[in-house]
């Protein structure tokens, strides 16, 4: 177990600088407090009823001290707190732009060349990348706990974010504001590419992994999709029910909708259910899901289909 | 606390003053009620604003006796407008200062 | 037993009436705080079973026990009820109203029948909560907009109870302010007030003050779901970010209205215990006045990362940083007091130490929460949620413990059982630690608040939480039962058993009807312990 | 009030010089919440009166200005009553006092009548709270001051009877005076809502 989350990237180590400061601050008055009441409580237990004690009913020189002090402490915190918060607030002008969706419950990224990401943000390591984000629907925080960043995305404006990765890797992205049923499942990865693998990605050629992709069988192209577009953020593949229906066993089966009719699970309904998701939505679940259209090709939805035929 | 508690008892305020206060509020409503037909562009809402909180301060004066009242009454009276004018004033400086972008 | 029947003064008990109706329409203030004891208590209860079953769920990281949208439902529950059922009427209430006629020579509050109009006040929005039930809010305890706007399960309701719960608590506020100015006794000048009285007088302002806003804020909300008013909806040209700013305009003093009275509490206990005069009177005395006026101007440190301008947020950390100074000042002069004391471990007392002790962590930890950077990386996480419930159980609710073993002879006119009391306090500060203080290291590493499910990595400091919340609950357990047994088999309580100075120990216990045979004559203050030089 | 099946009532040992001024103090403190209820709508009113100038200035012409400024005179006068049936009632004159009240009533109704003439009108243009964020603090403001009118109206109604049953005299008028007070705030949130919604838009 580690102490706090690795340092990715530029604003992390600063961020870390004040949790510091202001833990080693606290450290010692915790300390010094614990250290004096535990002292005073054994040392002067009652031992016999008749005690006397000494009337004794302030100090105005220690009163002075003690406000004072903290006062000057507190007084350099803030200070810190706020140079660090006005780096993180204030992106470099040569950032790379990339807007960010959040919605119920997926991430959604838009880079400068055309090319769009779910749940996945390819960025390029120590180059500084400045967020765009917006929500059509309610409140959601995009938090990266190995950058330090945070911010909370507001239906009807833009906000932003910046950072530099300082790292190779793969981080988590959490939405930290909760908004709703799937606010849990609501994470994706950051992806931090080295130049050269960036160039790769940024050029469309979808180099290494994604070389094979179009040879992949469909069923496996199917269970990339699942994971890599977020479907398994509310579709569980064990049976269990989370957002939405779980995918276990669900094809071929007949499922009871809204109204009380019934619908069999085949090609067609996963299509309709994926491209215009609330047409029919099955009964117990919210309507909430939203629409995959123009982000999956038909490929992509015929692997899917090929792939939940497999989850039996 | 309660050593002027007899002046408040006996205060009556005579109809005579009543009828005057009465008279300068309307000849202020009137005021304010001419004036906004008249553009002066920002200036329209400070005048506004002045001339209702003049009558304001105008009826809590003398119709409410606030001046006869003893100071924790008055801290009462104006405490909750200095919280009125941080809630305005801190939401304003917020929602205006947000930087834009793109 | 005594005999009653000497001639001129009899003492009747304020308990002595029995049947409900002496309860529900009784304008006495101890009644009414009894009535609010139990109220209060019972959703404290309630709502800590809530908690048990969050944190049971949150034993794995997967959903198993409940699915999301109950989870959802079950800690908007527990914030809701813990909030405006149980901690802020709270020991304002419960205690203020038994003790605060009694602690300045007071026959009554001023407005006997407004207070107990506040009670069904109170009443009626438990009412209105409890309908809305039938299909709860999954919106927590903030009603953030969008989500509580579109939200379909049932917001109106729920924020209508609190609405409707907050004129309770304008109203109780107002009386005790108006009581605390004309009611005290000839004598009982403000620098002779016992600090529980500052402390109440300091909260009741708040009261009056911060709640009218989260009222108006809430009815916004309402009319923003049934009429179709935009102010906090982007797509009407409102502001969501406005709603915040709204709501935590009351919520942040909301915070010194549950903790304030808890402060008074301790104020009174130490010195007792400590058979010391408080150490530096007026220090305490204005720093409950200064937190109160401060917490009006500190609100948005609950927004850092909200969407906020820069510039509210550089000058909302600085004022946060402000409200330190006095609540530190508070700590040291509790902790001063001890010296040279001649001091007994009793079980009020020990409440009183796990306060200073964990309040101390609960304020620490706040200056990581005020800071802008640090903010902007523990905000909305676990660590949020442990700084939180630092101060409210390790303080508020510590404070409210503190109160119930210290007047619980004063009040009822029985003992508990004091080796059972001391177990009980023992298996809470212990649950309370083990369940809450992992949950900064959660938070540091990022783990987000209000994860039905979360990853793998942070399952063995959540499933060690859940551990403690087990021994917290017993701990809870084993006290409610110790203290409803004194009530039926304890022994008698003497007038007054720990020897203090402070008025209400003066009058029999359980105090007469109209607390005092005479309206006393105060001459000194009432933590004049030790020997004058 | 007047609840008779109060087991015991504390408020007759309480001094009356005591009583009147915690009645006042207290009242005082309620109208400070008041303000603080109406403040939520008098922030938002700034915030998007700032934002969208254009919307309250084109809109607020909807509003009818006459019949907000009669309701302004009406409003004024009725304060003025009231006042001086509080001056008649601490000097002893029932009558008065009771005339006076009446005609407070009185003008309170007359608000409420052409509050009602302006609904009508605002909804048979179809104008209603979801219009436009102008229009939601429209009818917001006044609605919630309209029930505040009611509120006052039905003070003074029992104010008035008790006056009538001659229950109030030149040494017991608390809750004339009180009760005063409240219609005074009624008054003085219709001073500030008047121009802001009328006037200036």
């Amino acid at each position: 177990m580690t102490w706090i989350p690795e340092v990715a990237s530029n604003l992390a180590s600063k961020v870390d600088g004040v949790l510091l400061l202001i833990t080693l601050l606290s450290l010692v008055f915790f300390i010094l407090i614990t250290v004096v009441l535990v002292y005073f409580a054994i040392k002067y237990r009652r031992k016999r009823e008749d005690e006397e004690t000494p009337y004794i009913t302030g100090s105005e020189p220690l009163e002075i001290i003690w406000t004072v002090i903290p006062s000057i402490l507190l007084i350099v915190l803030f200070v810190y707190g706020y140079v660090v918060f006005k780096d993180m607030r204030t992106p470099p002008k040569d950032s790379v732009e990339i807007t960010v969706q959040g919605k119920q419950w997926l991430w959604t990224f838009d880079y400068y060349n055309g090319k769009k990401t779910i749940n996945e943000l390819y960025v390029q390591y120590n180059r500084p990348v400045r967020l765009v984000m917006e929500a059509p629907d309610v409140l959601h925080s995009f938090f990266v706990p190995a950058f330090r960043v945070k911010q909370d995305l507001v239906p009807g404006r833009y906000t932003q974010l910046w950072f530099t990765p300082t790292k190779i890797g793969t981080f988590d992205i959490f939405c930290a504001e909760y908004c709703g049923t799937g606010h849990s499942a609501m994470l994706g990865k950051v992806i931090v590419l080295s130049p050269e693998a960036y160039e790769i990605w940024e050029k469309g050629v979808k180099a290494d992994e994604d070389a094979g992709v179009a040879s992949l069988p469909p069923a496996e192209l199917g269970a990339k999709i699942y994971k890599e577009k977020g479907c398994n953020a509310c579709h569980s593949l064990d049976g269990s029910t989370l957002v939405g229906p779980s995918f276990k066993g669900i094809f071929g089966h007949t499922v009871e909708l809204q109204d009380g009719s019934k619908v069999d699970v085949d090609e067609n309904y996963i299509r309709e259910s994926i491209l215009e998701p609330q047409a029919q939505v099955v009964k117990g679940f919210a309507p909430v899901m939203p629409s995959f259209k123009g982000i999956l090709s038909d490929e992509d939805v015929t692997a899917l289909v090929a792939y939940i035929k497999t989850l039996k | 606390m309660s050593t002027q508690s007899h002046t408040e008892q006996n205060h009556i305020t005579g109809n005579k003053t009543y009828i005057i206060v009465w008279a300068v509020l309307m000849v202020m409503t009137a005021v304010t009620v001419y004036v906004s037909y008249i553009n002066f562009g920002i200036l329209n809402i400070v005048i506004a604003l002045v001339v209702a909180s003049i009558k304001a301060s105008i009826v809590a004066l003398y119709f409410m006796h606030l001046k006869f009242e003893d100071s924790i009454t008055w801290v009462f009276a104006l405490f909750p407008l200095s919280l009125l004018a941080l809630l305005i004033g801190m939401t304003i400086t917020d929602t205006f200062t947000r930087t834009i972008v793109p | 037993m005594a005999n009653h029947t000497i001639a001129h003064d009899v003492y009747v008990p304020f308990l002595e009436k029995k049947g409900i109706w002496s309860w529900l329409l009784s304008t006495d203030h101890k009644r009414i705080g009894i009535m609010y004891l139990i109220s209060i208590s019972f959703f404290f209860l309630v709502a800590g079973v809530f908690a048990l079953m969050l944190r049971y769920e949150l034993l794995t990281p997967v959903s198993d026990f409940v699915q999301p949208h109950t989870y959802n439902v079950l800690f908007t529950l527990h914030g809701s009820i813990m909030v405006f059922f149980f901690i802020v009427p709270g020991l304002a209430a419960s205690f203020g109203n038994f003790l605060i006629p009694l602690m300045i020579g007071a026959p009554d509050v001023a407005f006997p029948k407004l207070n107990l109009g506040s009670y069904w006040i109170y009443l009626l929005g438990t009412l209105i909560v409890l309908i809305a039930l039938a299909k709860p809010a999954d919106t927590g305890w903030t009603f953030y907009t969008p989500y509580s706007a579109t939200t379909d399960t049932d917001v109106v309701l729920i924020t209508l109870g609190v609405f409707v719960l907050g004129f309770s608590s304008i109203l109780t506020g107002l009386n005790f302010i108006v009581t605390i100015h004309k009611m005290r006794a000839p004598g009982m000048t403000w620098h002779r007030l016992p600090l529980f009285i500052w402390a109440s007088y300091a909260t009741s302002v708040l009261q009056l003050l911060a709640t009218p806003v989260v009222g108006i804020t809430l009815l916004l909300l309402i009319t923003e779901r049934t009429l179709g008013v935009g102010f906090f909806d982007p797509a009407k040209g409102g502001d969501p970010v406005l709603f915040q700013n709204f709501f935590w305009f009351y919520s942040h003093p909301a915070v010194y209205i549950m903790i304030i009275p808890a402060m008074g509490v301790i104020s009174e206990i130490i010195p007792v215990f400590a058979r010391k005069p408080i150490f530096g009177y007026k220090a305490i005395a204005y720093s409950s006045l200064g937190i109160a006026f401060i917490s009006f101007l500190v609100w948005a440190h609950h927004m850092f990362t909200s969407g906020i301008s820069d510039i509210a947020a550089t000058i909302f950390s600085f004022l946060t940083f402000l409200v330190a100074i006095p609540t530190a000042i508070k700590v040291f002069n509790w902790t001063a007091t001890l010296y040279k004391g001649s001091i007994h471990l009793h079980s009020a007392m020990l409440y009183a130490l796990a306060f200073v002790f964990l309040f101390t962590i609960g304020g620490l930890t706040g200056l990581f929460l005020g800071a802008l950077a640090a903010d902007i990386h523990l905000h909305d996480t676990y660590f949020v949620v442990a700084h939180m419930h630092y101060v409210m159980i390790g303080g508020t609710v510590m404070g409210f413990f503190g109160a119930l073993h210290f007047w619980y002879p004063k009040w009822f006119g029985r003992m508990f059982n004091e080796t059972v009391a001391k177990i009980a306090w023992l298996f809470i500060f212990i649950g309370f630690n083990v369940t809450f203080f992992p949950q900064f290291f959660l938070g540091v590493q990022g783990m987000p608040r209000r994860y039905a499910t979360y990853p793998a990595e942070f399952e063995s400091l959540m499933a060690l939480s859940t551990y403690g919340s087990w021994i917290l609950g017993a701990g809870i357990f084993i006290m409610t039962v110790n203290l409803i047994a004194g009530l039926i088999n304890g022994e008698k309580a003497p007038q007054n058993p720990y020897g203090s100075l402070s008025l209400e120990w003066q009058v029999p216990s359980p105090p007469p009807l109209e607390n005092f045979e005479e309206i006393p004559h105060v001459t000194d203050w009432s933590y004049g312990y030790g020997k004058k030089k | 009030m007047g609840d008779a099946s109060v087991e015991h009532s504390h408020g007759h040992h309480m001094d009356p010089a005591v009583e009147y001024s915690s009645s006042k103090l207290g009242m005082w403190l309620f109208l400070g919440t008041e303000i603080l209820l109406f403040g939520g709508l008098f922030a938002a009113y700034a915030i998007f009166r700032a934002k969208y100038p254009e919307m309250f200035f084109e809109q607020h012409v909807e509003l009818n200005k006459k019949m907000g400024a009669v309701n302004t005179c009406i409003l004024i006068f009725s304060s003025l009553t009231m006042a001086m049936g509080v001056s008649a009632i601490q000097r002893g004159k029932q009558k008065a006092t009771a005339i006076l009240l009446l005609i407070t009533i009185l003008c309170g109704l007359g608000f409420g009548v052409v509050k009602y003439f302006e609904y009508s009108a605002k909804f048979h243009h179809h104008i209603y709270p979801d219009t436009s964020i102008f229009f939601s603090l429209y009818f917001l403001m006044t609605g919630l001051h309209m029930l505040h009118v009611f509120i006052g109206l039905a003070i003074l109604g029992v104010l008035f009877a008790l006056t009538i049953k001659g229950k109030f005299t030149a040494k017991y008028n608390t809750p004339v005076e009180v009760g005063g007070l409240y219609w005074h705030l009624v008054d003085l949130i219709w001073i500030y809502l008047f121009p802001l919604l009328y006037l200036i838009g």
